[in-house]
Formats: structure tokens, sequence, C-alpha cells
């Protein structure tokens, strides 16, 4: 089996891997590399589990051959804390107790965090069209809405 | 959420310190940083991975199973069929003694439902066991194929299951579960009005974001830590047990956080063939539903039909209700057996209904067998029993709120059953559903109580 | 035999290596590498060609090219596009927009293909190394097209010119029930001069309403003037019976749907 | 074109645990030396949050915070017998073999106290906050830190407990179906508004407002999360969900959550929840098992709303638009 270099930064580390050929960038970050972050719902790109952010945009690790990624900057939702601070979305998903299981967690943060770079101040029509390709199923979405714009809000009043 | 602390104040302690108190999730954190380590968030040097080889048909004779080609595919470690498994022949309620045994972990010459599992493979990558997959040639002869139950219950239709050798399950009370309680003919007999009507569903999926799967490790002593995502450890572990005829003190079960459940992970189906695998190869193994499986091959929520036969008064009192449920089974038992009874145990509903018959049938079509889903034997049950009681109240012109009042059940209440009725408190939703949705009823039944008539 | 990708920085170099057994060429991966991860061990080597001209969009006057590897994202955020964004909007979540390209768009099996509903209606070519043909020919053809999609080029609507409309169960972004584009001129007395309107999930692949086109011809857009437009909506459709809707069902709402976008 | 307003009520009970009982979870529960315990069971937690109300529920029964209680769960090697997560029986079985286990640590505890504070154990209280009182003498007092340092090193005491509970199993006379299916209900009342488009079958559910009577809301944010998302749910039911849409035809079952349908964000009802807390005799606390009943009076509310704006009758699920729609052609040709 035919191994290929990869080499992308994960949450501004530098990571340079031999992998198969054709391996996902999902199973790279999980197998290879240890995050396990990204989760693996469906392989299909219909759940949203494994969305990352590769080089400022969301996309689904699944879907994405890893030695595209090459020369990427590759963020996951394990690598959105600073010295063990919350990322102000982690901190409120836990405080609109947004989380049950907690499988769809990262790829609903990751699809946040893309949200909140690119519209600091959405409406909710714009979290609900940003959080549309990742699947819940416990919590009937509203929690998370709810806690995606309170995130919104208080940057707003941080920046402010 | 609001907390309505004015009802059954008088049964309530308010004196405590952790116990109503809305503490943050201790796993919260977990989740959020993608920490929190599910069964498959665990990778192991050597691991195998296992694919199955399923039925393409909905009923059909296996006449032979070719696996010369599979084996020789690189990367292939081992390939199970029926006679690898040590105690092929298996039911998940044999464990509260509700038989027969009569599901395979491999088909063994036949094949009930379309997906069942016929042939594993486990191989040094999921390729290369997909890739093997594809060569594993199976001859089937296809049979008759029945899908609908009440064909299925018709004489001279397709016999799904042999270890039943009729498509329902008998019961110590016969071909189904009965409930039965004053007289229901005489009931209708005195009725103002009888209606009977008939509900109907199809199967549902839990889908938890989260597929159903394991990752067994041999320990290396002759045990082996099972890390799975099922519901219920030690009932896994036991029917492991008797699968593989291994002694459960062979066996560890590790679970953790699993990624949502409903029901649909309390069958017990990946476990015991991955063990049966990192037992005979030696290495660890994964078997993970993929999507597709968990869509259509784990089980859903059966399927139900709902007959409901009602004599109401034109004062709103329901006389007599009659149910016959019917639980779509699929292929085999796993937990409908059980479910079905359920339903028996729940109709009438939360109502005081003097007369009432109830039978609940378990019946058996090639399909996706059925097991338990969040609601399980009641969920369809109550859809059934609430639309009806929409009708019965607009047959005899009286508002479908003030209608369920007339006939909710009380404390001291005798059930269908014969169990008195303890702790209701169905009047009181209905009150405060009245305010909190401004469906207005009459004074009286907002001064009504759940607690024992004259109390 | 293992999966393996090979990349090449020319569409030639691609081409060729397209000529080899197991192989396919992987765009956006949304339907490739799904195919791959549930089991189709039918593909072995997957080829794909980074050319900087097959993620290009060119606008010039009213003339859009669009490179094969451009995404729905890509589409969807151009400044002189804005009149198909809602059409590329359309097209999964935000991460899937990311990824789906418009070449592989034309490939979608039915009730996927959404843009490519509107590349229908828009006139679109389509151009491989082959040269240029019309959509509604490559798109009639598509499972035996071997040669890599670059571009797809078109005349942009006049203002107002192009609808679109997307019917789904799941909102905001659940797959189509059916979706209809509408690329409409009109005279001045507003009676429509030229349609094109095209159809999603009323068959295999993308198609016409071309029994609808001709009856708007000179017919106002109220609702007695497309009425005999809607009469002859399902003129010639087969649709899909799947999971989210039968063909019964798909021809039942076909003509309230297209009324609605054309008296929108 | 018409856009057509109704709505629809439903009320329901559900037991609470496994049918007929029968079904046994045990728990332990032991303090470390410095005063924290630890809750060990088999129980697995499927993201409802089994291991917070454990550790909620051990710490009300022992008299400490929560967050000096550790759960460690899900492994048959060290957790005793759980029945398994179903059936609303992990907070009502599980919470009950806790305070078992814990009421019995608890006296271990007390009897420690005693020992160092030379009183009677039952002279002794907890203040929720970690230490350990003599009633009506609370300046008279001694830590849990320092009750469980002396008790592993000083008096060789072992603070734990073993907690089991069981519903004994009941068996359905065979002609009259006799049975005692379960100890405790749970209840609920929906009122569901919904808007039917005429043309399309399709239906926009409004508002859904449940009143709930769940027992105990032993943690009600965690409790609203299973409300919301039981809701949620029972509306998927109602319109969405079957892996076979043309049942008892097999074919195009879907297959990725593209084909297999439930509401997206877009699609949410303005959900109200109303708790009403009746507590059981025999539940934790007095809580019932809220999981699943959360997810039922929907559908009937939905299905009874959806009559209530267009006159048809959808007697099978889930009530998509077709069916609505085959409906109403067969209303008008009638």
């Amino acid at each position: 089996m035919a191994k290929v270099p990869v080499q992308f930064t994960l949450n501004g580390a530098e990571k340079a891997e031999f992998i198969d050929s054709g391996t996902t960038l999902l199973h790279a970050l999980r197998d290879k590399i240890g995050d396990t972050s990204p989760k693996g719902g469906c392989h299909q790109g219909t759940c949203g589990g494994c969305s990352v952010i590769i080089d400022g945009e969301l996309r689904l690790s699944c879907l994405t051959l890893a030695e595209t990624c090459n020369g990427a900057a590759i963020t996951t939702a394990s690598g959105l804390s600073e010295g063990g601070v919350l990322h102000p979305l982690q901190r409120a998903f836990l405080d609109a107790f947004a989380t049950q299981c907690g499988f769809c967690t990262p790829g609903m943060i990751m699809a946040a965090t893309v949200l909140l770079d690119h519209t600091p101040n959405p409406s909710r029509d714009e979290v609900v069209e940003a959080l549309s390709g990742n699947i819940c199923r416990c919590t009937g979405y509203e929690p998370i809405i709810q806690a995606v714009l309170t995130a919104a809000r208080s940057n707003s009043q941080n920046a402010a | 959420m609001e907390l309505r602390k004015s009802y059954f104040a008088d049964q309530r302690k308010d004196d405590l310190h952790e116990i109503g108190q809305p503490r943050p999730r201790s796993d919260s954190p977990g989740h959020v940083t993608g920490k929190t380590a599910y069964f498959a968030d665990r990778n192991f040097p050597g691991m195998l991975h296992l694919k199955m080889v399923r039925s393409p048909h909905h009923h059909a004779r296996i006449r032979s199973i070719d696996i010369s080609e599979a084996e020789k595919h690189p990367g292939v470690v081992k390939i199970l069929t029926a006679k690898d498994v040590p105690h092929n022949v298996y039911t998940i309620l044999i464990l509260i003694q509700i038989g027969p045994e009569d599901e395979t972990v491999l088909a063994d010459g036949k094949v009930r439902w379309k997906g069942e599992a016929v042939v594993a493979v486990l191989a040094e990558t999921e390729r290369a066991a997909q890739e093997a997959a594809a060569k594993v040639k199976v001859d089937y002869e296809v049979l008759p194929a029945v899908f609908d139950m009440e064909e299925a219950l018709k004489p001279g239709a397709p016999t799904v299951n042999e270890y039943h050798g009729r498509n329902y399950y008998l019961y110590d009370s016969g071909e189904c579960r009965k409930v039965r309680f004053g007289d229901v003919e005489a009931g209708f007999a005195g009725a103002d009005h009888v209606l009977e009507q008939t509900y109907q569903s199809s199967p549902i999926e839990h889908a938890p974001t989260e597929t159903t799967g394991c990752i067994v490790v041999p320990e290396g002593n002759d045990r082996f830590t099972c890390y799975t995502n099922t519901q219920a450890m030690f009932f896994t572990l036991d029917n492991a047990s008797i699968i593989l005829q291994m002694p459960g003190n062979k066996l560890h079960f590790v679970g953790g956080t699993v990624g949502g459940g409903f029901g649909g992970k309390v069958d017990v189906i990946v476990e015991p063939i991955a063990i049966l695998g990192a037992k005979l190869t030696g290495r660890p193994v994964s078997f993970i539903y993929s999507r597709e499986e968990e869509m259509q091959i784990s089980s859903p929520r059966a399927a139900e039909k709902v007959v409901i036969k009602d004599g109401v008064m034109n004062d709103g009192r329901i006389v007599a209700r009659k149910v016959t449920g019917y639980t779509d089974a699929g292929a085999y038992s796993r937990h409908s057996p059980y479910g079905a009874q359920k339903g028996a145990g729940h109709y009438p509903g939360p109502y005081t209904i003097p007369n009432v018959w109830i039978d609940t049938y378990c019946v058996y079509t090639n399909r996706t067998p059925s097991s338990a889903m969040r609601g399980f034997g009641v969920t369809i049950g109550d859809f059934a029993l609430e639309v009806q009681m929409d009708k019965l109240a607009r047959l005899i012109g009286m508002d479908p709120l003030e209608f369920r009042f007339i006939n909710a059940y009380r404390d001291g209440d005798m059930k269908a059953h014969r169990q008195p009725t303890e702790g209701a408190a169905l009047i009181e939703c209905m009150q405060e559903a009245s305010r909190a949705a401004n469906w207005p009823v009459a004074e009286k039944y907002l001064s009504m109580s759940s607690y024992a008539k004259g109390v | 035999m293992a999966l393996a990708l090979q990349t090449f920085s020319t569409v030639k170099e691609a081409n060729a290596a397209l000529t080899v057994a197991g192989t396919r060429y992987l765009g956006g991966g949304t339907l490739v590498v799904r195919a791959a991860n549930e089991g189709d061990v039918s593909v072995s080597i997957l080829i794909r060609s980074t050319e900087p001209s097959l993620s290009a969009i060119t606008v010039s006057g009213d003339k859009v090219r669009i490179g094969a590897s451009v995404t729905m994202a890509a589409i969807a955020c151009h400044p002189d596009l804005s009149s198909l964004a809602h059409a590329a909007r359309a097209v999964g979540g935000p991460a899937i927009r990311n990824m789906a390209t418009v070449g592989g768009n034309l490939f979608a099996p039915a009730p996927y293909g959404d843009f490519t509903v509107a590349l229908l209606a828009l006139d679109t070519t389509v151009s491989t190394k082959d040269g240029e043909v019309p959509i509604e020919t490559f798109v009639a053809k598509r499972e035996s097209n071997h040669a890599i999609v670059t571009a797809v080029g078109f005349t942009l609507p006049v203002d107002g010119g192009f609808r679109f409309l997307k019917v789904s169960r799941v909102k905001p972004t659940g797959v189509a029930v059916l979706s209809i584009a509408a690329v409409l001129e009109q005279a001045p007395d507003g009676t429509v001069s030229s349609a094109r309107i095209a159809l999603g999930c009323m068959a295999d692949r993308p198609m016409r309403a071309t029994a609808a086109e001709k009856a708007l011809l000179g017919r106002k857009l109220t609702s007695d003037g497309i009425e005999p437009a809607l009469a002859v909506a399902r003129d010639g459709t087969s649709p899909i019976t799947d999971p989210i809707a039968s063909a019964w069902y798909r021809n039942e709402v076909l003509p309230v749907h297209l009324g609605r976008l054309l008296l929108a | 074109m018409a856009i057509r307003r109704g709505r629809g009520v439903a009320a329901i009970n559900y037991p609470t645990g496994m049918n007929l009982g029968g079904d046994p979870t045990q728990a332990l529960v032991h303090s470390t030396p410095t005063g924290n315990f630890m809750v060990t069971l088999s129980s697995v937690d499927l993201g409802q949050g089994m291991k917070q109300i454990m550790a909620q529920i051990c710490a009300e029964t022992i008299g400490v915070p929560t967050d000096r209680v550790v759960v460690d769960t899900a492994d048959t090697d060290t957790g005793p017998h759980c029945m398994g997560t179903f059936a609303s029986r992990g907070t009502h079985r599980a919470g009950n073999a806790v305070i078992q286990a814990a009421r019995e640590a608890r006296q271990v505890m007390l009897e420690v106290a005693a020992e160092e504070l030379e009183v009677n154990a039952s002279d002794l209280e907890t203040d929720g906050q970690g230490n350990i009182l003599v009633k009506g003498a609370p300046q008279k007092s001694i830590s849990i830190f320092d009750v469980a340092l002396s008790a592993h090193f000083k008096r060789g005491r072992s603070i734990s407990g073993r907690g089991m509970f069981l519903i004994p199993r009941s068996y359905p006379e065979k002609e009259t179906g006799a049975m005692k299916p379960s100890t405790c209900y749970a209840h609920a009342c929906t009122v569901a508004e919904v808007e039917v488009d005429d043309e399309t079958g399709e239906v926009t559910v409004l508002t859904v407002k449940n009143v709930f009577e769940i027992g105990r809301a032993l943690n009600p944010k965690m409790v609203e999360q299973q409300l919301v998302g039981g809701s949620w749910m029972g509306v998927s039911h109602a319109l969405y969900e079957t892996t076979e849409p043309y049942y008892p035809n097999r074919d195009h079952g879907g297959t990725d959550f593209n084909q297999y349908l439930m509401p997206g964000p877009g699609d949410l009802a303005q959900t109200e929840i109303i708790v009403l807390e009746r507590p059981s005799a025999d539940g934790p606390y007095g809580a019932k098992g809220p999981g699943e009943m959360c997810a039922n009076p929907q559908i009937p509310a939905v299905a009874n709303a959806v009559f209530d704006a267009v006159g048809v009758r959808i007697d099978t699920l889930p009530i998509t638009p077709e069916r609505i729609l085959r409906a109403l052609k067969a209303q008008a040709s009638n």
C-alpha cells in the first residue's frame, strides 16, 4: 500500500505523517494523529459530526482526503480552548445546557465557530442556516441555537 | 421551562440542597472540547475491521456459501460463518425466560430478512474487508416473502420463522396477550355510539448520531475487553456469554458515554461476533455499523396496527373499549413480544373505563427485526388512543379537552389490568394545559382533582 | 485493491490517467469519497487535477464561465453571480457547499443536482477536452462521459429574469422534493417573450418543461395567464419515488409550486 | 391556495421502568480518605445525564455538595449489576439503589463523626456543605473531610454502602391479564397548533405547549433538556420519520440523514414546557421516568390539529404531505 506524506498544522501545531493514499482526513486525524474530537457519525457527509475548519472554511473531514490538505491550517473542536480557558462558544454551550450525548457537539461548535468568524452578530436565521448541515438527535436544536446566539452577544459585548 | 409548584404542594418536600438544583452537567466540558471518550475513540495496534456480508433477499434458502476467493484476498485475516459460532441460535430475552431462541448470529441455511448477517469478514483495513466481502459467493434460492401483518396471519402464508412455526408469538395466554375487564359487549350494547377505527404506523429508526458498535481487545490472559456503546452492560455480556459459550468471567465490558441510544442499542448484535473474531484471531477487532446499517439493519421501532372500538355515551362517558394491537416484529423476536405485552398493560390509556377487552399480537414478517425504542409498546398506542379520543369527542359534540376530563383516571380507580390507580396527575396536566394554551374548559373541570373521589 | 489518489497539475494528464480501469475523477468528494466510504470497491484510483483554470470564475459582460472545481460556496458569494446565489445555496449545508463543485453537481443523481437544474434553465454549455456541448445533451449521456468537465458557460439572465425554487421537507437544507428553475424574458407589456424552465426530481436527472415553456409564451404572469402552462407542467415527467416523496406526490404538487414560482 | 390553521390536544400517561418489573439495579458508594464520595454502577449514560443525576442523588443523601461526588459507571469489572438504561428506568432504579447505598455510607460516616464529637450518631445532621453538626448545637461540628480521615487512618471504618433496588416481577394472569405493569406513571398533556397548506399537504407546526408531570425534577435544567428534545422527537415522529416510507412495501428505505427525515433547525415549533411534580411513592426523591413519555403526546396532538385545520383524518404515521394531499383530494371528490 502506497504511503504518502501529509503535512499540515492542526490547531496551530505542525503535523507530519505518512499515511495510506486515499485516507480520509477524518481517519488521519483520529487514527494517526490522535485527535478524536471529529466524530464519524455517517461517513456520508450527511451528519456534520466530522466538521473541521480548513483554511477558514467549514469542511467535512469524512469526505476530504488527507493528502489534499497538505500545507493547510486545520482547526478542530479540541483546539478551540486556549490555556485551559474555554472558547466563548464552548462556554455558551455549557451555560445553555446545549449538550446531551455530546456526539454532535464538536461538529456543531465547528460550524458555529466559522459562522461567528464571518458574521459576529448573526440573526437567528443565519445561525439556523449555519447549523443546518449538522444533525442532533437529542436536543431538538433550540438550546444549540440559543447557545450560539448567546456566544455572539457576549462576543459583541467584549468587542464594544 | 416553568415549574408549577402550586400543584401537589402538599406532597412535596422542598428542604433539599442538591435535588431540584440546576447543577451544571459534569460531562459537558468534555463534550464541548471534544475530549469525552466514546467507545470508538480508541485505536489499538493491529486492530482488525469486521464487515458483514448481508442477505440481498427478503427470504431465501442458502444453498451454499463459498468463501474461498474472499479468504485469499490480501489483508483478510479470518472469515466467519454460522459454523464458527458456538451457540448460533439465540434470543436476547432468554435472560428473563422469554423464548424460544429464534435468531441466528450468522445465517444458517436460510435468511429471513433483507440485510440479515450471513458471513463476517475480518481484515487489516476496512477497505480490504469491503473488497473481500464482495468476493464472498452465496447461492440463494429465493422464497416467497410476507411483509404485511394481515397477510402473515392468514393460513397458507409463508412461514417467516421456523423456530416459532407460526407467524405470531405464542404467549402463555395464547396467540395474544389478553386483558379482560368487565363485559365489553354489554358495554357496546348499552352505548349511545360505537366507533371502531384502525390506526397504523411504519417502522421508525432511533437514528442516534453515533452508530452501534464495539471494539474488542484480547487481554492476553484469556479475557476479552469489549468497549461498547450498548445500553445494557450485563444484559449484553450475559447474552454474549451464552452465544459464545464462554464463561462470563472471561468477558469485561466497558461502556462510558454513549452517543445517543433511544432504545436502539439494547439489542445484542455487534458484540458476540466481534468477541468471537478477537478470540479466533488473537487480535483487536472493531465492528462499527455504517450509517446505512444503522438506518436499515439495526432494529427500528416496530410498525404497529391498532384497532380501537369504543362505546360512548352522549354525556361523555366511555363505557366500553376494545383494543386489538398488532406489533410487526419483523423476522425475529428480539424485544417485540415484550413490547406487545407492554401495550396490553398500557391500554386503555389513562382513562377509567368499566368494560375493557385488550388483545395484543406480536407478528412475524420478512423485514428488519424491530425492537425497543423510546416509548416502547406505548408510543403508537398513544397516537391511536388520543386520535380516537378526539374522534369520540367530536362524535358526541363535546370539546375534546373536556371529554378527557370526564374520563380521566383518578387515585383509587381500578385499571383494566386490575391495579388501583395511584399517583394520578392527568387531570392537573390538562388543567394546566387549558391555561397555557388558552383552551377554556368549564369551571367544574378546573376544580377537579386526581386525588381519590371524595377526598 | 486499496484506494489511492493521483494528483495532476494539468487536465490533460488527468484525462490520460482516467483511461485506466478502476479510476474515477475526484471533484469535491461529496459523491466519490462517500461511495468509497460506503464500500463501493469498483473504484481504486481517484484522479484529480489542480489546474488553476478549473477553479476560476470569469464574468465578462453577461458571459459567465465557471470552472468545474468551483464550489457552491464560491458561486454563492461571487459578487457578479448574486442572482444565482440562492440556487447555489440550495445545495447541502455550509460544509457541503464548501466542497461540492459545479462539475460534480452535473453528475449528481436525483434528488440531488439542484444547481444543475439552474444550469439547465440557463442554457448552459458544458466544456470538456472534446469541446462544448449543450447541457441537455451532456446530462442525457452523463454516464458515458469519460472526459473531465472543465467548465460550464452561460449568459447571465436580465435582472429578475432568473427564478429558482427548491421544495424540501427539512428546513433550511433538506434534499429536494423537487426543484424548479426558470429563465423568463418579458416584453414591455408584461407578456412572456421567452421561457426556459428546468425541473429537478421530475425524472432521474434534470429535465426541461418544454410544454410549459411554450404555453407561457405571449402570456402574462398572472393566475389566469399561467394557467395553460400549469396545465401542461407534468408533460413528459417521470418523477422519482424515493424516501422523500413518491412520484405521485411530485407530479401532484409540481403545478402548484411552478405556479407559485411564476407568480412570485 | 390556503394556509389553514388548527389545533389539537392529547393527554397521556407512561409507566416508569421495565414493564412488569423484575429489573434490578445495584449501586455501591464509598468515601475517599479525604471525604469525597465514589458511586460505582454499571449503568450506562446515553447522554441523558445519568452520571450527573446519580451524583446529585448521592450528594443529597450523604449531605455533601454534588461536586464532591464522582460517578464511575459502565464497567462490568467494577460496577455491580444494572439491568440497563431503557424503559425510563435509569433515574428511578439506579437512583433508588444509590440512595440506599448512600444512606448506609452516611450512617457509618455519622457513627465515626459521633465518636469524634463524643455524641450519639442520631443527634447529628449534615449541613449540605460538607460538615456534620450536632442538632441544636451547630457550633459543635466536624468536617466530613476530617471524618473520612479519621475513619480511614484512626478508626478503621469503611464509609461505604450497598444499594439494590428491585421491583419484583409480575406475571400477567393468562385469561384476565391481571398484572402490575409499573409502580408509578408520569403524565402529560400537549396542545399543538399547526398550519396546513391545502394545496401541497405541507404542515408547519407553530406551537407545542407541553405540560409534563414527572414526579420530581431532580435537576430542572437537565429535565428541561430531555423534555425539549423529546417534544421535538414527538413532532418528528408525527410528521417525518420512518425507515419504510411505503410500508408494508419494503422499497425506498432511507440510508442517510438526507433521506431519513427529521425536522431541521429551521422547522422548530415554538415550544413551551411546563412541569408539575407529584412525587411518586417509590421514586428517588419522588422522581418518575420522564425520558420516554415526553416524546409521545405531540404525535396525536399534531394529528388532531391537522384534522382541526383541514378536516381530514390521517390515521397512519407519519402524517406526510402526501397522505394529507391524498385525503384532501378524496374529501374534495366526495
